[in-house]
Parts: C-alpha cells; sequence; structure tokens
C-alpha cells in the first residue's frame, strides 16, 4: 500500500498559541484513517492546517509524494483533497448552488450526477434544493456539509465530525454511503466522535494536546488504555 | 403532587415564507422535570425552543409559563422570568472573554451567579481570561450553557450540547446537566444520542416533519413503528 | 398629460438602465471582498474623463473608452487589488477600515484628475453616438441615451451571466456569500476577488463613458454624489445581485422623472425616500435572500 | 470586589480634564480659534459617532443628520423665536433626539443596509430643509444668520464644556455594565437577550446618546458660525470625516477618536496650510499610507504590544 | 506708523468641489493684479505715501465652508494679513462674515452677492465685484416686457444665487400681471433636463429661463439640443460669463440664437477711470496666459484688485475702517472693465448691472453676441422668434 498523505512533523497555532506539536500521521490510498482526541485537543486544527487554511509553521505535508506544504487551499483541493468543514455552508447560496461548488472542479454533467446521488441519500435536501441554505436546520446543514464535500470526488476527503448533529437514521445511512465511497478507492481522514464510525476506520490517531499520543489498527486503537480513557472515560482506574 | 405545569404549549404552529415547520404542536412540562425533545434533522425540534424562548412569535397558539401567557413577550422579559437556552450552533460574544461572556448575563439578568462555578461546571475555569472566539466549537457551545446558567433560570432549554463529543464527555454532560435538574431547574433536552438522552430522562417526545408523533418513555419510542422509521432508521 | 407621463416613464426606464450600470461595479465589489469602495464615483469620473481624452487628444470615438475603461482596469485594479486588499481582509474589521483607505484613494483620485485636468466641466459631442433621437411610443431621446441604456443593458447581463453561468462567477457568488467556507471549497480567493474587483472598476468605468452625455458633463469633485447614489440603488436592489442593481436603478430612473414632472424640486429625494421604504419593508433588499439568525 | 466608581471613571475624568486644559489653554497660543473650534467639533463627532458604531456597531453614515438639525433648530428659534441662545441651543439636542426617534426604525436594519438607510435619511433632512419651497420655513436655500447672537468666546467654551461631556459619556460607555451589554449586542443580539439585555431599548439609547451630541455639537457650531447655508451643516464631507477620524483612532475606546480626530484634523489643516497646491492628493495619499501601515488604527500602536487601551 | 515691505493680502481658492472652476478663475484675476502692480513697483499707499508691493497669501479650502472657516481664521490671527479677500460665490464668503467683524477687519468681496449680507449696515464688508444676484434679472424681465412676452417658464436652481434670481423674476412679471406658465425649482445637483424640458415644451412658453450654474446650463443646454424640442426665446445665465468653455461643452449649435448676460468682457467698457478698460484687459490677459480669453470671473478677481489699489491710494490711514470708508467714498465716481461701480451703505453692489444679449450665429459660422437690451447698451436686435432647426 503507498501512502497518499504524509504529515510530518507538522506544527500549526492561532497567533501566539501553539496547537499542533510535530504531528506525524500517514494516510494510505483508499483508507479510512480516524482522528481522536477530546475536546480543544487540535483535530479541527490539523485538518484545517492539512488542507491549507491553516499556516503550516513547521513541518511538512505531503500528498503522493508530492510536497504540499507551501500550497493554498485551492491549489490542495485541486490536487485531489476535499474539506469538510465543522459547520460551514454557503447560507445566501441555494442548496443546489452549495453542491455544485462542492464538485467545483467537475464538469456540469457530472456535478449533476453525482447531486442527484445526494439528493436520494438526503432527501431533506431535495425537498428543499431551491432554499437558501441560511434556512436550514442544524443537521441539514451538516448533511448539505457532508454531500459537499462528497460532491468532491477527491480523492483525499477530510472530515470534521461527520455525525455530530445527525439523527439516527441519518448517522446509520452516512456509515452506508461512507462505506460505497471507500470501496471506490478514496482515502478518508475523519475527525469523529461517534463510537459507530469505528467500524469504518481501518486505522486510527489519537491526539492530545497537540501531539499525536497513539496509533494503530482499528483493533490496537480498541483495545489501547489511552484510547479508552480518552474516548470511553473508562479504564482510567484499571 | 398535581403541580401546576411550568410550561404548557398548546396548538402552538410556526411557518417560513409558506413552508410549515410547526404544527399544532401541544405538551407540558412540570417542574423540575426533564423533557426530552428527539426527531429527525429538521423536524422543528430547534424552532420549538425558539419560539419558547422568544426568539420567533408563533402563529397561533398559546405558550404558558408559570401560569402566565408568554408568547408575545420579548426574549429578555422570558430570560427574566427564568427561560432559558444554549444554542445548536454556538453564539457566545465572540469579542469577549470567557469571564465577560457569564458576567454579562449574570449583570443584566439581575442574578447573583456563582460565576465560578458556573465556570467550573462547564469546564472552562482557567480560561476566564481566553477570548471566546479561541474556543473551539464545543466549548463555545459550553460557555453559551454557562451564560444561561448565570441568568438563573427556572426553565433551560438546552439544543444539542452533546453533538460532536466522545462518550467520556458525553458523561460528563449528562452528570452536569442531572446536577442542575436537581437544583430543581425544568429541562427540555434536544438531542440525538439516545444513550446520552437515556441518562437524563425516561420522558420523551418525538417530532416529525413539525408535528408530534409521539409522547411517552424512550423506551416505548424506540418500538413505535412510526418513530423507527422517522428517526431511528431500520438499524434501531 | 399622458404624453409626459410616457415620456417621463421611457425617460425614467432609459436613465435608471444607465444607473443600474453606474452602481452595479460598486455592488460586485462591495458584495465579494466587503470593501465600501469610496472611491467608486472617482472611478466611475476616471471613465468619464478618458473617453473625454481619447476623443480630444486623439479624435477618436469616445466609445473606444469603453474598451479604455477594461484596459484601465486591469492596470490599475490588480496592482491596487494586490497591494491593499488582502491585508486589509487580514485585519480586524476589514469593511470599515476600507471605509478610511478608500476615502484616501478617492481624494488621491480627485486630485489627480484635477491637476490633469484642471477643474472645468468636461462634455463630449453628441454626433459621436448619433447625434439623433429615436422615439418609442411617440416619445423621442437622445441615440447617446439608447446607446448608453444598451451598453448597461449587456453589461449588466454579461456580469449576470458571468455570476451565474460561469466557474470564475459562481465561485464570486460563494465567496460572496462565505469567504471561509469559499477556501475551504478549494476556491483561490485572491484571485477571483481581484478578477471580481478589476470587472467592477471596469463596469465603474464604463459607466463613466456614458457621463458627459446623461449628466452633461463630467467634471472632478461629482464622484460624491455618484458614490451616495450608487449606494442607494444597489441596497434598494440587494447586495450581490446584478440584476437586482439593474432594478434599483429603474425604481430610481423612474421614480426620479415622475417625480420630477410633477415636483421637480423635490426629486432629489426619490432615491433616498425609496430606499428608506424598500428598506424597512423588506430589510435585504428587493431580491436578498433572508437567513436564519438561531 | 468591585472597583469603584470613581477608580473606574479616573481615565476618563483624567482624559477629560487634560482636554479642558488643552483647549482652554491652546488659544492664547495658537490664536486661529476657528481651527482649533473645529478641531473640537471633529473630536465631538468622532467621539459620538463611537458611541453608536464603536459600541454597538452600527455606523450611521448620515451622521452629519443630527448635526444639520441641531445646528438648524438652535438658528431657526433664534431667528423666529428670538429665544435666548442657551435656551435654543438646549433645543438643539432635543431636535436632534426627536429625528432619531423617528428613525428608529433604521435599527432593524444592520451592516450596509443600516448605513447606507442613515445616509439616506440625512440626504431626505438636507433635502426637506434646504427646499426653496420651505423658504418660510427654514429659510429653504437662502440659508439662516443669527449674528446677532454671533459670541465666537462663548460658543468656543461651550464647546470645550461638550469636549468634556462627550469624554466622560463615553467613559461611562467603555467602563460601565451598560457599554458591556451594548458591545454583547454588537456580537449577537439573539445571545444578547437571552442574557436578559434589552436589545431594542439599549440600541435605541446608544442612538439617542449619539444623536444628542451631535445635535448640541451642531447647535454650538451654528451659534460660532451664526451665517450659514444647509450644505455647511449637511454636508457627507462631516459623517466621512467623522467616521475616519473615529476609525483611524480606534473605536470601541474612548482615547482612540479623540486621537483619530485631534491627529487626522491637524495634519488636513498643517497640509491645507502649507501645502495648499497638493493639499487633497497629499492628505490622500498620507491617509492611503497611514492605513496601510497600520491597518487598525493608531491605537493598534499599543494594542499590539498587548497594552490595554483606554 | 512705519510703512510695511508687504501689503499681505489673504484669500481662498477651491482646489476641488462644487465651487472650483469660479473660485479659481477668480484668484487668477487676483493674482494677475497682483503681477502686474509689483511689475510697477506696488500699490501705491496713501498712509505710508509710497509704494509697496502686495504678497497674496492663499489657501485652499477645497469648496467646504467649514475649512474655509480655519483658513479664513488662518488668514486674520496667524498670518496677520493686511486684508482679506473673500473665496468666490456667497457660500463660501457666508463664513468670512462673522469672523471680519469679530476680528475688525474689512472683507473685500468680490464675488458673494446674497441679498441677506447687506441686510444691516456693518463696516467690515463691501461687495466690490458683483452686483446681488438679486438685481441680474432685472434687465431681462424688463426686456421681456418690452418684447410683449407673457407665457414664461422658469427653472431654476434651488440655491441662494439661482433662488434670488428667480424670485426677483417672479415679483417683476407680478407687477406686470404675468405669473409664468410653468415654474419649477429644481435640486442644484440637477443635470438631467430631459424631462423637465418635455414638460416645459407642454406649457408651451414663449420664452424659457433657466437659471442654474455652470455644470446645470451645460446640461440644460445639451438635453435641449438633444431633445429635439424647439422653444422660440431660451435663457441660461452662463454662456454670458464663460462663452468660450460653453462653446466647447455644448456646441455652438446648442447656444445659437439663446440669451443670456452677457457679462464682461463679453460686453465692453471702453471709457474707464480706474484700471484697464476691455480691450486692454482682454489683451494683457492673454499675454499672461498663454492667449487664453479672459473670463467674466476673472475679471472680477482683477477688478477686486484695482478697487482695493484706489482704496489704498485714498485711505488717509491705512486701517480697516479708513480703507472700508475709502471703498464707500469712491462708489458713484469709478467706471471699471466691470463698469460703474456704486456700493449701498451696507456694502451692496448697485452698479455693474447686466444686460441682455443674443447669440447670433454669423456666416462664418461663429456666434456673435449682440446686445439687445437696454437700449444704452444695445448692440443689435432680437431676432425674436428664434428659427427653428
Ligand atoms: N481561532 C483560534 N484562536 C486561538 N486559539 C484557538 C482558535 N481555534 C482553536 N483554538 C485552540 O486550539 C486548540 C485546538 O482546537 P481544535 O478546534 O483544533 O480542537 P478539536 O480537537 O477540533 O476540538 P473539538 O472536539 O472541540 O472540535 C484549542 O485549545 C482551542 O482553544
Ligand atoms: N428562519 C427560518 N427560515 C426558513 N426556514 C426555517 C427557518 N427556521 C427553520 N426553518 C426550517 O424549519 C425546519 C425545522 O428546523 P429546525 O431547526 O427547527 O429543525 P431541528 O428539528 O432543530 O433540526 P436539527 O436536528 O437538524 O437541528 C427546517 O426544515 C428548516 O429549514
Ligand atoms: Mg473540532
Ligand atoms: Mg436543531
Amino acid at each position: 500500500m503507498s501512502a497518499l498523505l504524509e504529515v510530518d512533523k507538522v506544527e500549526a497555532g492561532y497567533g501566539a498559541v501553539q496547537v499542533l506539536w510535530g504531528c506525524d500521521m500517514v494516510v494510505n490510498k483508499g483508507e479510512t484513517v480516524l482522528l481522536l482526541g477530546v475536546n480543544g485537543a487540535g483535530k479541527t486544527t490539523l485538518l484545517r492546517t492539512l488542507v491549507g487554511l491553516q499556516p503550516c509553521r513547521g513541518g511538512a505535508i505531503r500528498l503522493a509524494g508530492e510536497d504540499v506544504t507551501g500550497l493554498g487551499p485551492d491549489a490542495r483541493i485541486r490536487r485531489g483533497m476535499a474539506y469538510m468543514s465543522e459547520l460551514g455552508v454557503f447560507p445566501t447560496l441555494s442548496i443546489a448552488e452549495n453542491l455544485r461548488l462542492g464538485a467545483y472542479g467537475a464538469s456540469n454533467a457530472e456535478a449533476r450526477r453525482r447531486a442527484e446521488a445526494m439528493y436520494q441519500m438526503f432527501p431533506a435536501l431535495a425537498q428543499k434544493r431551491r432554499s437558501a441554505a441560511g434556512s436550514l436546520s442544524g443537521g441539514q446543514r451538516k448533511m448539505l456539509g457532508l454531500a459537499k464535500a462528497l460532491m468532491s470526488g477527491a480523492e483525499m476527503i477530510f472530515m470534521d465530525e461527520p455525525s455530530s448533529g445527525l439523527a439516527p437514521v441519518f448517522v446509520t445511512q452516512v456509515i452506508e454511503t461512507l462505506k460505497g465511497v471507500i470501496g471506490g478507492g478514496t482515502s478518508l481522514l475523519i475527525a469523529e466522535q461517534n463510537i459507530a464510525f469505528l467500524e469504518l476506520a481501518d486505522r486510527g490517531y489519537l491526539m492530545d494536546h497537540g501531539k499525536m499520543a497513539v496509533s494503530g489498527t482499528r483493533a490496537e486503537l480498541e483495545s489501547s488504555d489511552a484510547v479508552r480513557r480518552a474516548y470511553f472515560g473508562v479504564g482510567a482506574e484499571g | 403532587m398535581s403541580s401546576e405545569p411550568i410550561l404548557a404549549l398548546t396548538n402552538v404552529a410556526k411557518s417560513f415564507g409558506g413552508f410549515q415547520v410547526l404544527t399544532d404542536v401541544n405538551f407540558e412540562l412540570k417542574p423540575g422535570e426533564i423533557l426530552g425533545l428527539v426527531g429527525p434533522n429538521g423536524s422543528g425540534k430547534t424552532s420549538v425552543i425558539n419560539l419558547i424562548s422568544g426568539v420567533h412569535q408563533p402563529e397561533a397558539g398559546t405558550i404558558r409559563f408559570d401560569g402566565a401567557e408568554i408568547q408575545r413577550l420579548t426574549p429578555h422579559a422570558r430570560v427574566k422570568l427564568g427561560i432559558n437556552r444554549s444554542f445548536q450552533v454556538p453564539k457566545c460574544f465572540i469579542s469577549m472573554s470567557v469571564r465577560e461572556n457569564i458576567e454579562v448575563a449574570a449583570h443584566f439578568s439581575g442574578h447573583d451567579a456563582d460565576i465560578p462555578a458556573i465556570l467550573e461546571d462547564i469546564g472552562l475555569s482557567g480560561m476566564e481570561a481566553a477570548p471566546a472566539a479561541s474556543l473551539t466549537a464545543n466549548q463555545q457551545k459550553m460557555l453559551d450553557l454557562g451564560r444561561a446558567l448565570a441568568t438563573g433560570p427556572k426553565l433551560l432549554l438546552v439544543d444539542e450540547i452533546g453533538a460532536g463529543l466522545n462518550p467520556a464527555e458525553l458523561t460528563g454532560i449528562a452528570d452536569l446537566l442531572k446536577r442542575i435538574a436537581a437544583r430543581g431547574i425544568s429541562m427540555i433536552v434536544v438531542e440525538h444520542l439516545m444513550e446520552f438522552l437515556n441518562k437524563l430522562t425516561s420522558r420523551v417526545i418525538v417530532l416529525s416533519a413539525g408535528k408530534i408523533i409521539f409522547e411517552g418513555s424512550l423506551g416505548d419510542a424506540s418500538h413505535d413503528p412510526e418513530v423507527v422509521t422517522a428517526f431511528f432508521g431500520g438499524a434501531a | 398629460m399622458q404624453a409626459l407621463l410616457e415620456y417621463a416613464i421611457v425617460g425614467g426606464v432609459l436613465y435608471g438602465i444607465f444607473f443600474g450600470l453606474v452602481a452595479v461595479g460598486l455592488n460586485l465589489i462591495f458584495g465579494v471582498m466587503r470593501i465600501i469602495n469610496l472611491a467608486h464615483g472617482e472611478f466611475v469620473i476616471l471613465g468619464g474623463f478618458g473617453a473625454y481624452w481619447l476623443s480630444t487628444s486623439l479624435g477618436l470615438n469616445p466609445l473606444w473608452g469603453l474598451p479604455l475603461a477594461a484596459l484601465g482596469a486591469v492596470v490599475i485594479g490588480f496592482p491596487l487589488y494586490y497591494a491593499v486588499v488582502p491585508g486589509l481582509q487580514r485585519s480586524r474589521d476589514p469593511e470599515m477600515l476600507s471605509f478610511i483607505l478608500f476615502f484616501g484613494l478617492a481624494q488621491i483620485i480627485d486630485a489627480i484628475i484635477s491637476l490633469g485636468f484642471g477643474p472645468d466641466q468636461r462634455s463630449l459631442p453628441d454626433e459621436a453616438l448619433g447625434g439623433g433621437t429615436i422615439s418609442v411610443l411617440g416619445q423621442a431621446f437622445p441615440d447617446s441615451w439608447w446607446v448608453a441604456a444598451g451598453v448597461a443593458i449587456l453589461a449588466i447581463m454579461g456580469l449576470w451571466l458571468y455570476l451565474t453561468r460561469t466557474r470564475l462567477g459562481f465561485a464570486t457568488r460563494a465567496i460572496m456569500a462565505n469567504r471561509d467556507e469559499a477556501f475551504a471549497t478549494g476556491i483561490a480567493v485572491d484571485r477571483v476577488s481581484a478578477i471580481a474587483f478589476v470587472i467592477g472598476l471596469a463596469l465603474a468605468g464604463a459607466a463613466g463613458v456614458f457621463v458627459p452625455y446623461l449628466q452633461g458633463s463630467v467634471a472632478p469633485g461629482i464622484g460624491n454624489n455618484l458614490t451616495t447614489t450608487s449606494f442607494a440603488i444597489l441596497i434598494i436592489g440587494s447586495l450581490g445581485n446584478p440584476v437586482g442593481t439593474l432594478f434599483g436603478g429603474l425604481v430610481f430612473g423612474v421614480g426620479s422623472m415622475l417625480m420630477q414632472t410633477f415636483y421637480a424640486s423635490w426629486s432629489d429625494l426619490v432615491p433616498y425616500v425609496l430606499l428608506v421604504v424598500i428598506v424597512l419593508l423588506r430589510p435585504q433588499g428587493l431580491f436578498g435572500k433572508a437567513v436564519r439568525n438561531a | 470586589m468591585r472597583e469603584t466608581w470613581f477608580k473606574r471613571a479616573r481615565a476618563g475624568v483624567i482624559t477629560a480634564a487634560v482636554l479642558a486644559l488643552v483647549f482652554g489653554f491652546a488659544p492664547t497660543l495658537y490664536n486661529n480659534s476657528s481651527l482649533l473650534f473645529m478641531m473640537m467639533t471633529y473630536i465631538v463627532l468622532a467621539q459620538g459617532l463611537n458611541l453608536l458604531y464603536g459600541f454597538t456597531g452600527y455606523l450611521p453614515f448620515g451622521y452629519v443628520g443630527f448635526f444639520g438639525t441641531g445646528a438648524y433648530a438652535t438658528a431657526l428659534l433664534v431667528m423666529k423665536l428670538h429665544l435666548p441662545i442657551a435656551l435654543a441651543i438646549a433645543a438643539g439636542p432635543v431636535a436632534s433626539m426627536v429625528v432619531a426617534v423617528v428613525l428608529g426604525p433604521l435599527l432593524r436594519l444592520s451592516g450596509a443596509y443600516f448605513s447606507i438607510a442613515n445616509l439616506a435619511a440625512s440626504q431626505i433632512l438636507f433635502i426637506v430643509i434646504g427646499n426653496p419651497n420651505m423658504q418660510d420655513i427654514t429659510g429653504g436655500p437662502y440659508g439662516v444668520k443669527i449674528d446677532q447672537v454671533y459670541n465666537p468666546t462663548a460658543s468656543y467654551a461651550a464647546m470645550v464644556m461638550l469636549v468634556v461631556g462627550v469624554t466622560l459619556i463615553a467613559t461611562f460607555f467603555r467602563r460601565s455594565r451598560f457599554g458591556q451589554g451594548l458591545k454583547a449586542m454588537a456580537d449577537d443580539p439573539v445571545s444578547a437577550e437571552m442574557s436578559a439585555i434589552p436589545v431594542v431599548r439599549m440600541r435605541l439609547l446608544a442612538w439617542l446618546t449619539s444623536a444628542a451630541v451631535a445635535g448640541l455639537a451642531g447647535a454650538l457650531y451654528a451659534w460660532n458660525l451664526s451665517v450659514f447655508y444647509p450644505d455647511a451643516v449637511f454636508t457627507l464631507e462631516i459623517s466621512v470625516f467623522a467616521i475616519v477620524f473615529a476609525l483611524f483612532g480606534g473605536v470601541g475606546t474612548v482615547l482612540g477618536p479623540i486621537i483619530g480626530a485631534g491627529l487626522l484634523y491637524a495634519l488636513y489643516n498643517a497640509i491645507g496650510i502649507s501645502e495648499p497646491q497638493y493639499f487633497q492628493l497629499i492628505y490622500g495619499v498620507l491617509i492611503v499610507g497611514l492605513v496601510m501601515f497600520l491597518p487598525e488604527g493608531i491605537l493598534s500602536l499599543l494594542t499590539r504590544r498587548g497594552i490595554n487601551v483606554f | 506708523a512705519n510703512a510695511p515691505s508687504v501689503i499681505k493680502i489673504g484669500t481662498l481658492y477651491a482646489g476641488s468641489g462644487n465651487f472650483a472652476v469660479a473660485s479659481q478663475a477668480q484668484y487668477k484675476g487676483l493674482e494677475f493684479w497682483a503681477k502686474r502692480v509689483n511689475a510697477e513697483g506696488g500699490v501705491y499707499v496713501k498712509a505710508y505715501g509710497k509704494k509697496i508691493p502686495v504678497k497674496i497669501v492663499a489657501y485652499d479650502d477645497q469648496s467646504s465652508t467649514s475649512t474655509a472657516t480655519t483658513l479664513y481664521n488662518q488668514l486674520i490671527t496667524q498670518d496677520k494679513v493686511d486684508l482679506v479677500v473673500a473665496d468666490f460665490g456667497s457660500v463660501l464668503t457666508s463664513v468670512a462674515i462673522p469672523l471680519a467683524k469679530e476680528h475688525k477687519m474689512l472683507l473685500i468681496d468680490p464675488t458673494g452677492s446674497s441679498a441677506g449680507f447687506f441686510k444691516e449696515k456693518t463696516d467690515y464688508l463691501a461687495d466690490v465685484s458683483i452686483p446681488s444676484s438679486a438685481v441680474w434679472p432685472m434687465p431681462l424681465a424688463k426686456f421681456l416686457e418690452q418684447e410683449h412676452i407673457k407665457k414664461i417658464g422658469i427653472i431654476y436652481g434651488s440655491n441662494d444665487f439661482d433662488g434670488s434670481q428667480a424670485d426677483t423674476l417672479k415679483a417683476e412679471f407680478k407687477k406686470v400681471g404675468i405669473t409664468p406658465v410653468f415654474d419649477h425649482a429644481v435640486p442644484t445637483g440637477e443635470r438631467n433636463y430631459t424631462v423637465l424640458l418635455h414638460s416645459a415644451a407642454a406649457a408651451r412658453p414663449q420664452a424659457l429661463i433657466e437659471l442654474g450654474y455652470l455644470p446645470n446650463d451645460v446640461a440644460f443646454l445639451k438635453s435641449l439640443k438633444s431633445s429635439g424640442l424647439h422653444f422660440p426665446f431660451v435663457f441660461t445665465i452662463f454662456p454670458g460669463q464663460f462663452k468660450q468653455l460653453m462653446e466647447k461643452n455644448v456646441g455652438k449649435d446648442a447656444l445659437k440664437y439663446t440669451y443670456s448676460y452677457p457679462a464682461p468682457p463679453m460686453i465692453k467698457y471702453e471709457k474707464v477711470n480706474l484700471g484697464m478698460n476691455t480691450d486692454q484687459f482682454l489683451k494683457a490677459w492673454g499675454k499672461t496666459h498663454d492667449g487664453a480669453e479672459a473670463n467674466f470671473v476673472n475679471a472680477g478677481g482683477y477688478n477686486a484688485g484695482i478697487l482695493m489699489a484706489k482704496a489704498m491710494g485714498t485711505a488717509p490711514q491705512f486701517t480697516q475702517t479708513d480703507l472700508h470708508k475709502a471703498l464707500l467714498g469712491m462708489s458713484g465716481k469709478i467706471t471699471t472693465v466691470l463698469g460703474a461701480y456704486k456700493l449701498s451703505p451696507t456694502g451692496a453692489q448697485l452698479g455693474q448691472r447686466l444686460p441682455v444679449a443674443q447669440f447670433q450665429p454669423q456666416k462664418d459660422g461663429s456666434l456673435k453676441t449682440v446686445v439687445v437690451y437696454p437700449a444704452s447698451h444695445k448692440t443689435g436686435d432680437a431676432i425674436y422668434p428664434a428659427p427653428q432647426g
């Protein structure tokens, strides 16, 4: 298996505050990697740095062997990345337009085809395709964000908490959909707190205070004390 | 103990630009009770909270709090009566510090809040001087809750505070909410995470497409076919 | 009576369409970059003086002012954009800071025009745009007005097509809607914004070519007024929508002309009263979309 | 442990006292009192605008409307009713507050929509007051003349007092819970309501205060000028200057608008007096340069170093 | 007292803004005068019994009254100028009036002719060049009356300058029982006359009078031309003052047969007893200004200069009151390039009435300014109604 994304001692922060301290990470082609970590551990910051929304203050990021550290987000996304942010949509644009932007680089016909697939997955969006995204409920926005990221057809997709705020019926559906995506050879890096996502993952990393504390396969993570402590809040005593 | 309901919604309806968001919503809440409000995305849960807290006005129906109709009151007047809420999408005062966020609410509500205790509760003690803008989304949500607590509410409306938290953190929040309820604060908790709700309450209302389709215990809900298709999906 | 009414309406439509063009560049720049371009009117005047210079010094038809405006916009716009806008965007409150910066810029442009051309009014020959009249509903208006309205419609429709039918335009609207999310979607925000900035300036300059025809003359110092009227028009039509601006222009043009026919001394009130009334009834402007706040 | 009232107000009282001293004694050193008077006028206007914009986020593009209203109220009361000047001046802020109440619904708008609607409102006032049909009531385009009460010394002294007054008001906004509430509203009005802040009422209060300050400044300006045309007190330039000065100094603070107005207005005159031929050009270049190198206003020189500016 | 080495004359001009064109024209006229007297060694000041050079101290007020206020004050209090000359027009003059009174400085006012300034007696104001705008249209009214033109349309700007003229006209018409068939005030910033012209045409006036500022007149005449409408008699103010500029801006075609106030140097005063006569002035001006033709406001600036010089040459003491008295004393005795100089006791200019002229096309394509009223200045007959086409 070849590495698609290599993260090498990445450092990042906001103003005077450093958040990431030498993070190392690898995502292989077609692999799904889960990013775990408590509130404020730095998951969002890492994802934003990888996609270029946050300047990288040290270390290097490589996509398919090519150094992308110095590139802006647009150039990285053109090279095959996509990012689903925690909350963002284009509020004054319609849902259809939001989706179209997700497939920014694709042809119209291709975008239309992908959009139809998204509408099937999320009928709520189909119903409101002409409404402004800013009128959606919290969960509907999440669906839109997810659909938008999937629209990209990128080979390396970063997702920041795709299931938070979704009703169980949709969580199930999202997981099913992602399984389909994974089958298509796409690599996923998902920051997520819902345990149900573990079933998707090949491997995972646990972040702690801006550092990579633990990494390993799903099985290794499931049995790791540190993960249990951080994640399930158990095992601290035993 | 047939105490009067602290909150009662009667035939409440709301629409936006022709889109019917809520239809004929009726329910009551007893003092000290925790009510779970669940439903698929876009079913109108946040809208219910918006109507109770006064962010929006209902088109029809009445909302009674402590026996008085409140649906025409401004939001801040309702806050003074003892209603407060958190927001699903965090809305704190981002140009202020964590502490100031809470102080403002305490001051204007005239409530003599124990600010250090609140900071402790919401897990931000030690960060009181940090600008709210530097908090993560989840921390901002907690700050929102802190702001609500600082006004000394009798009824607290909690909108998806658990979203994006891991099981450990969820347990912590559930404990916090239980502690708050134990002080006699009634609560409506909107949540999708059933294990979490289960820790808090047994009574839930299920909304679907703006209508109440179920009212009863959480356990019964998960066996109600309508609820299962609308909310849990096949794999409940 | 009826002839007067018809005349006012036809005239108002033409005048209004032209003012749609005057305002539309401001809309684009304001919508995308959240920049309050207080120098907008000065850019319009620059277009007017450009056309004047072409026609007096080089003996060319003033319509050559249109490509000149485009060229000038590229030459001035790109360096100006990269010199000031990214810096502004990084600041705490770009919208407000732009206010000062572009106030300064307006002063500079005004001063340069004054030093270069003197304070006098400058006009262009009617003959250059036909010199005759064209009638609609039996109401004759000078050729120049029709040309101006025609160019305005083409430009605004062109802009509308650009925004709705092209990828760059689509990206432009995305930036208007949410700049951060535009970055996260892979849009080259700075490049797309710079293009929008240049297009905005080009449209302003293009409008300027016709100012001597519709307003009798251009002179340094009339920019303020154009900026103010443009702001009113674009808010009437709502931010970010060129068709809205066209509509705002029409409302302004027809309103002004009707007022002029019946209560001439109050006709200045028209854009402002319309603006206040419309915005109080529809706080997002005529064409805007409302977004929830909780 | 609440700070005492005086402790919180101390910086403001000191600032006000310094301003009073500076402007009180300046005429003995530099007797172009018109310039000093105008500088004070702009300090007051910049600060008045700051009360609204710096604390509520509402940028009143048409701020000059209140200024002009105050000036006209005073002038007309002297001309038509022969009121004593003190009374006529007191009517200035009252008139502008009445206008502010009428314009109250504009506060439902936000951002650019508010700014430009407010600009429109000020233009409406200007056009109505300066209209030839209004000649019998306002003097219309022929302006007003109250040189019978002309008194440059007394009006100067009154303006010094207004500078002091507005500094103290700004101090209150900056240091009180009221001001903190306003800032909260500016960040998020919905959350502010949920913090028991009566958003509409407080916003209106800030609006009225800001309007009254401009109205009073207009009244004193009218007294000091005594002969003027409508555009002298309604020209948009006054709004633009007040905004540019306030922003340049740094809004949301007490010192910002004072320093911004003092500095930029002094520069404006220095250039006008020393280089009249290239006045506009130099002033424009200077402003652009300042913004590019000090994008957060003058006070950012301090805040950048972590110094909390009053 | 000791004689100063220079006489400092303070003034303001507008480098930009509404008044820039006229203001700079006036300033150039004053500079022109100063250069000439200095070339001759200065002005003769009677109080010191010798010639002293003059020095102009000038600032740019950008057409802003608030800036003008501080700059007038700067001239008086900091530069301590010996004489203050107001900037162009009533608006920029207005703020100087109370300041002059306060500092007991005489304000030499070339063009601020608002009637309001001269209501009360003052020792500190003298309108030296332009008669109060309220009296400008008197000859026009008389001429219309003489021609038996009864149906009259008026369009005027909402400002002091145009409004007071419209008021005078209407008052004069009222005396002979005429009410205008079309009477509209328009905003000063009005640049779009198309619709107005149409409404005016609908009222079928025998004469249409447009009173505006220069940009208004340009826009008005251009609209009139391109509208294809025709009126038998059209009057506007500025072609008579800035003929060259207007010809360039609106074209000769649009100006033909229109009427205006022909201001000096367009009407010529040959017999003057102070300064140059019109032809001399035009020639001298052309020489120092690359052949450019002097306009009315240039002449106004120059005129202010020579009157000041004369006052300095007569006043027994170099004090503001004596200079004021001298200016009043010269009233009625002097004719300059602008015509008769006559001051009211309050300082308003009463002489220098402006006649009425028509621009008549000549065979060679040029436009000739033909004075048609009053009889004393008449150089030809009016062509009325104006031929169409
Ligand atoms: N804009 C900012 N300015 C300053 N500090 C910030 C900013 N955004 C985040 N931080 C800080 O960076 C740290 C990491 O934040 P980040 O959002 O990456 O965490 P996270 O792991 O995604 O948390 P969560 O699970 O809550 O989403 C936190 O301590 C936070 O306070
Ligand atoms: N201001 C508004 N304008 C237009 N539509 C709105 C508005 N507010 C709510 N809606 C619509 O009403 C419906 C209910 O929204 P609401 O936010 O109440 O859902 P919810 O149950 O809270 O969903 P979620 O679980 O996703 O948060 C949605 O379809 C939403 O699009
Ligand atoms: Mg995160
Ligand atoms: Mg919700």
